[in-house]
């Protein structure tokens, strides 16, 4: 009765096959485009699961985030319109290889690993309880991580500002 | 809504079972939840394009001095749909030199992020689409998601204005995303929720001294400020003057969208009331009591607790009201020049917010 | 096709931008059919991101030979061909041809006739300005004050097509005079229109010349100042804007206007620099104000009196002899030279319209700028391209 | 950061300013005028449309002969003593309105009316045959009253 599964696979299809379009678009801006679509995929994936919190922050931080600063940078480039060139195309085999090896690593220790398969509870949301442990339990964590970034962020800004006459 | 729509979802569900003589499982379900979510959209597109659109060509011709539409239908109120057919009837350019994949999927993109946000937003007491509880979160999200749509559409267009357009785009949205956020934390610290219903009941009682903003009187030293940084930081991501400049007439043309003709630039043109408005709806419920009135009434133990028509008014008036304000300052500033959006993000707006974001810890401390 | 762009690359004028990231240069065509260009001006602009590294108007789009054609025409068909140059400020060009033609034949012209072509001319002004101002706004991004000014503005066309005929090309000074003497009432009205716009100057400032960020926009924005403006042999509103105390209505007075008492506006005025697009938006502002009073002061002091001197007859022909004669137009200093061989036509009309001279500056000045001042710099110099490319 | 906050100040004082000005607009008249039901007050001289009376013509091709773009067309012939009219033809692509042709016409047949309103939908419908009494746009301007063009240059 539920549309669960319906949902899943739909969403899991568009994640897939944005995943490969990324991949194997040869322009660059249609590979950012692809990845946008697998991300929301993503993103769709956990909110049919339930975890809301996950979903929205997959949006923001993926969609808004790391897909914004790619489609800038990639804006700001000029290569834009181009394909890709001969030789990232004879490099084209290790990839395959590489991602092959990868995939299957993921899929052994994933079946190793001992995953339930079944029907959880997906009623309740996630957002308070996540709330809690990052700001109750965790919050030195917490706390170093954003320190650390915004550690990132400075060097960044310092590295980048080379030479100011 | 929701209440409202599940039992019409499922008599469409066990309707089309019928229909087909199969027993109802969940992709009948799945395809009544579709068109329940078609209808609904209609619901919202049609006021939102329609009246959206209509108000503001009003607003803008009675502030000039002139009458604005008044020929189509009584007032001129059918003019929009006359513009509506006027732009299906137009031959849909795509020039060949632009990303016709990309070109095509740019106004959906658009449409989709302005559109979902209607469904976070607490109407009355019990009227929500989707009661979540990362709702500002995914109010933020769902901005970042429409911007994308931009930089596709100012990108494929393979035009140089639109170009800028685009990335003048980026870089405002990206920017302002942090005021709004941090200014939308402030009621959320404060109500300790994200949810916008929960944020809502926590400004239920007390009437106007119950709203975020002027909260017993001495939240208002830090809900005024964070409620000017919310709406001026919402101006700009919804890309109204004066921060109009990713579509800037006089120096863009007409930005991202120059290149766009037809029902295409229609794709365009309704996100940006429909943004307008659930920015207004976001705003009212953050900082304005959402569907609470200024008397107490709908409060509890109120005259009109949980009276959903009483809440629908008030949130209805408060919306419209912060919309139409929005319209009244489109057509009295000049626009702004991209670095001095900057510099209005990063040198005023966010050191703002983050003051404000300290003073409302320290208050809810108190 | 496309003409062959030449843009300077010298980049010892281009803006201190820290050139860390290795970007690439654009090349913008700004118009010819750009809603900032006001008509057919292109503008091409070499830009990085949005930073102008150089630019070069492309003129000529209007092109119409305007001179060429007066010269094979009669003096009396040629002067409609004059109002079709600057077609803001049309009563000021024909002012302009009248005055020339008639420096070199020697012809008087009754005090009623100069006393109605001034305020004629001073009406024009105002709408022109009125019209400029309006544009800068919209430029700007500020719709609404566009649209006031414009407001103004019809009432000042309905009494020029009252004493006129024209709604904008006028067709209304002949040599030797005006056409027509003002209808009844007609002076009344002029002066109840001053006290209107008047009135609404303050509206203006408020909603726009005082908005911050309009101030914001403009101020220390696209300066020209002293030393540029003379180079370019810029006038008008740039030149005042700038700080020169030059306006040829007080320095060389022609067609009576040594009668009238009124002040020449110099920049810099409250913000900003002497110079920068607020000043010369501001200087129109306080002209408009002058002009006023110099229309109150002419419609009370109206002489009796022909309008024309009737010597001058539709075959009339002008004796041998050459003249110039500047006037200030709207724009600036607008100047014709005239040779006549005696014969029915001019032997030679060479007209120096103001726009033309003002759009240079936009070659160099433009370096440095963004893209939004770029069209700050375009606005506030304020071209018509009628008289651009003549 | 005193000047911070007197920069806010005023972004905010301008801003409450300028609503001032615009808002109250929203209660007051519109200036428009509604066109084609109003029409708008046009003075005595406008120089519209021509109003050209063909009884008192005498073809003498004056109008034809001052005119600066050559847009008006004549053909005649010779009956009697007096010269009929086959053509009165005024090209409204190219002409001026200068009303310079009103001047020369020795029976003030010729004169501008107020008619503004010239649209047509082809190049065609825009040259008007005045000596054509068929043509519905010829006659229906000679219905408003003609205003002579006072000059001094008359004569």
């Amino acid at each position: 009765m539920s549309p669960e599964p319906l949902l899943f696979w739909i969403f899991a299809s568009v994640c897939v096959v944005g995943g490969l379009m990324a991949v194997l678009l040869p322009r660059i801006v249609h590979a950012v485009f692809s990845l946008f679509l697998c991300f929301c995929g993503v993103a769709a994936i956990y909110a049919v699961a339930g975890a809301d919190f996950l979903a929205v922050a997959q949006l923001v931080i993926y969609v808004g985030g790391v897909i914004i600063l790619f489609s800038f940078g990639i804006l700001l480039t000029g290569r834009t319109a181009t394909s890709l060139g001969p030789k990232e195309v004879r490099n084209r085999p290790f990839g395959v290889a590489l991602g092959a090896a990868l995939f299957l690593g993921l899929m052994s220790a994933i079946s190793a690993g001992g995953f339930k398969v079944g029907t959880a509870d997906v009623g309740e949301p996630t957002t308070e309880s996540i709330g809690k442990l990052l700001l109750g339990d965790y919050i030195i964590a917490f706390e170093f991580a954003s320190v650390l970034l915004l550690v990132a962020l400075v060097g960044a800004a310092f590295l980048v500002r080379r030479t100011q006459t | 809504m929701i209440a409202a729509a599940q039992p019409v979802s499922t008599a469409i569900a066990d309707f089309l079972a019928e229909l087909v003589g199969m027993p109802p499982n969940w992709f009948f379900s799945a395809i009544a939840m579709l068109l329940v979510a078609t209808g609904v959209l209609m619901l919202v597109v049609t006021p939102v394009g329609l009246g959206g659109v209509y108000i503001e060509r009003k607003f803008a011709g009675r502030m000039q001095n002139r009458r604005g539409p008044n020929r189509v239908g009584p007032y001129g109120l059918l003019q929009t749909l006359a513009d509506g057919v006027k732009l299906l009837a137009k031959e849909d350019i795509i020039a060949p030199s632009t990303d016709a994949p990309l070109f095509r999927l740019a106004p959906y993109v658009v449409f989709i992020g302005a559109f979902t946000g209607f469904v976070v937003l607490p109407y009355a007491p019990g009227i929500v689409a989707g009661p979540l509880d990362v709702g500002v979160l995914l109010f933020l999200a769902l901005i970042a998601f429409e911007t994308i749509g931009i930089v596709m559409a100012g990108w494929s267009s393979n035009n140089k204005w639109s170009l800028l357009g685009g990335m003048r785009e980026v870089a405002q949205v990206v920017s302002y995303e942090l005021p709004l956020g941090i200014a939308a934390m402030c009621p959320v610290i404060a109500a300790g929720t994200m949810s916008l219903n929960g944020i809502t009941d926590y400004q239920g009682g007390g009437g106007i001294f119950g709203w975020l903003i002027l909260r017993n009187g001495y939240w208002a030293v830090v809900m005024v400020p964070a409620f000017l940084i919310f709406y001026v930081s919402g101006l700009a991501a919804a890309k109204r003057a004066p921060f109009d400049l990713p579509e800037a007439e006089s120096e863009l043309v007409a930005g991202f969208h120059t290149e766009y003709s037809g029902m295409r630039f229609g794709m365009f043109f309704l996100p940006e009331y429909a943004l307008m408005l659930s920015i207004s709806g976001v705003t009212s419920v953050l900082f304005l009591g959402g569907y609470h009135d200024p008397f107490g009434l709908s409060g509890p133990g109120g005259t009109f607790h949980d009276v959903w028509w009483w809440g629908l008014l008030w949130f209805f008036l408060k919306t419209t009201f912060l919309f139409l304000s929005q319209i009244c300052l489109r057509w009295t500033l000049p626009r702004m020049r991209i670095d001095q959006v900057m510099y209005l993000c990063y040198k005023v707006l966010l050191p703002a917010s983050l003051a404000c974001l300290v003073g409302t810890a320290a208050l809810r401390l108190l | 096709m496309t003409p062959d762009i030449k843009i300077d690359h010298d980049e010892r004028a281009a803006p201190a931008i820290p050139r860390d990231v290795q970007t690439e240069e654009m090349i913008f065509n700004l118009g010819p059919q750009h809603p900032a260009t006001h008509g057919v001006l292109r503008v091409v602009v070499r830009t990085d991101g949005e930073i102008v590294l150089g630019c070069q108007p492309l003129i000529g789009n209007l092109h119409r030979c305007a001179e060429k054609i007066i010269e094979s025409l009669s003096y009396v068909q040629g002067l409609p061909y004059v109002d079709r140059m600057d077609y803001l400020g049309s009563l000021n060009n024909e002012l302009g041809i009248a005055l020339v033609v008639e420096k070199a034949a020697g012809i008087e012209v009754p005090k009623r006739g100069q006393y109605l072509r001034v305020i004629t001319c001073e009406i024009n002004r105002v709408i022109s300005h009125l019209f400029s101002a309006g544009q800068f706004g919209l430029d700007m991004g500020a719709f609404t004050p566009f649209l006031y000014m414009f407001r103004e503005r019809e009432e000042g066309i309905l009494l020029l097509n009252e004493i006129t005929g024209g709604r904008l090309l006028y067709h209304y000074i002949r040599y030797g005079g005006v056409t027509r003497d003002a209808p009844e009432g007609w002076l009344g009205r002029v002066v109840k229109w001053c006290d209107v716009v008047d009135g609404h100057l303050d509206e203006y400032n408020n909603l726009l010349t005082y908005n911050r960020i309009f101030l914001n926009r403009t101020c220390g924005v696209a300066l020209l100042q002293k030393d540029v403006c003379l180079k370019y042999a810029a006038t008008g509103p740039i030149l005042r804007g700038a700080g020169i105390k030059r306006d040829l209505r007080k320095d060389m007075p022609y067609s009576s206007y040594e009668d009238f008492d009124f002040e020449i506006p110099v920049g810099p005025f409250e913000h900003g620099v002497a110079g920068d697009s607020w000043n010369r938006h501001r200087q129109r502002l306080y002209e408009i104000e002058e002009s006023l009073k110099i229309i109150r002061q002419a419609c009370a002091n109206l002489p009796d009196g022909d309008v024309g001197n009737r010597k001058v007859t539709r075959a009339w022909k002008a004796p041998p002899g050459e003249a110039y004669v500047a006037t200030e137009a709207p724009r600036g200093e607008l100047s014709f030279y005239f040779i006549s061989d005696g014969g029915r036509k001019p032997y030679r009309m060479k007209a120096r319209g103001p726009s033309f001279n003002n759009i240079a500056v936009l070659e160099t000045e433009a370096r440095g700028l963004m893209l939004a001042d770029l069209i700050a710099l375009i606005g506030s110099v304020d071209i018509t391209l009628g008289e651009v490319d003549r | 950061m005193k000047n911070w906050f007197a920069r806010i100040w005023h972004g905010l004082k301008t801003t409450l300013i300028g609503l001032s000005i615009t808002v109250p607009y929203l209660f007051r008249k519109p200036y428009t005028l509604q066109y084609p039901e109003e029409v708008p007050d046009i003075p005595e001289t406008e120089r519209g449309l021509h109003n050209f009376e063909i009884d008192k013509c005498i073809a003498c091709y004056q109008c034809a002969k001052i005119c600066p773009v050559d847009c008006i067309a004549i053909e005649d012939e010779i009956k009697g003593k007096n010269a009929v009219l086959l053509k009165f033809e005024i090209d409204y692509t190219k002409c001026l309105f200068c009303a310079l042709c009103c001047e020369p016409c020795p029976t003030e047949c010729i004169l501008m009316g107020p008619t503004f309103d010239l649209v047509g939908y082809t190049r065609d419908e825009v040259i008007i045959d005045y000596a054509d009494r068929e043509n519905p746009r010829t006659w229906s301007a000679g219905e408003q009253i003609p205003y002579p063009i006072a000059s001094f240059a008359r004569k």
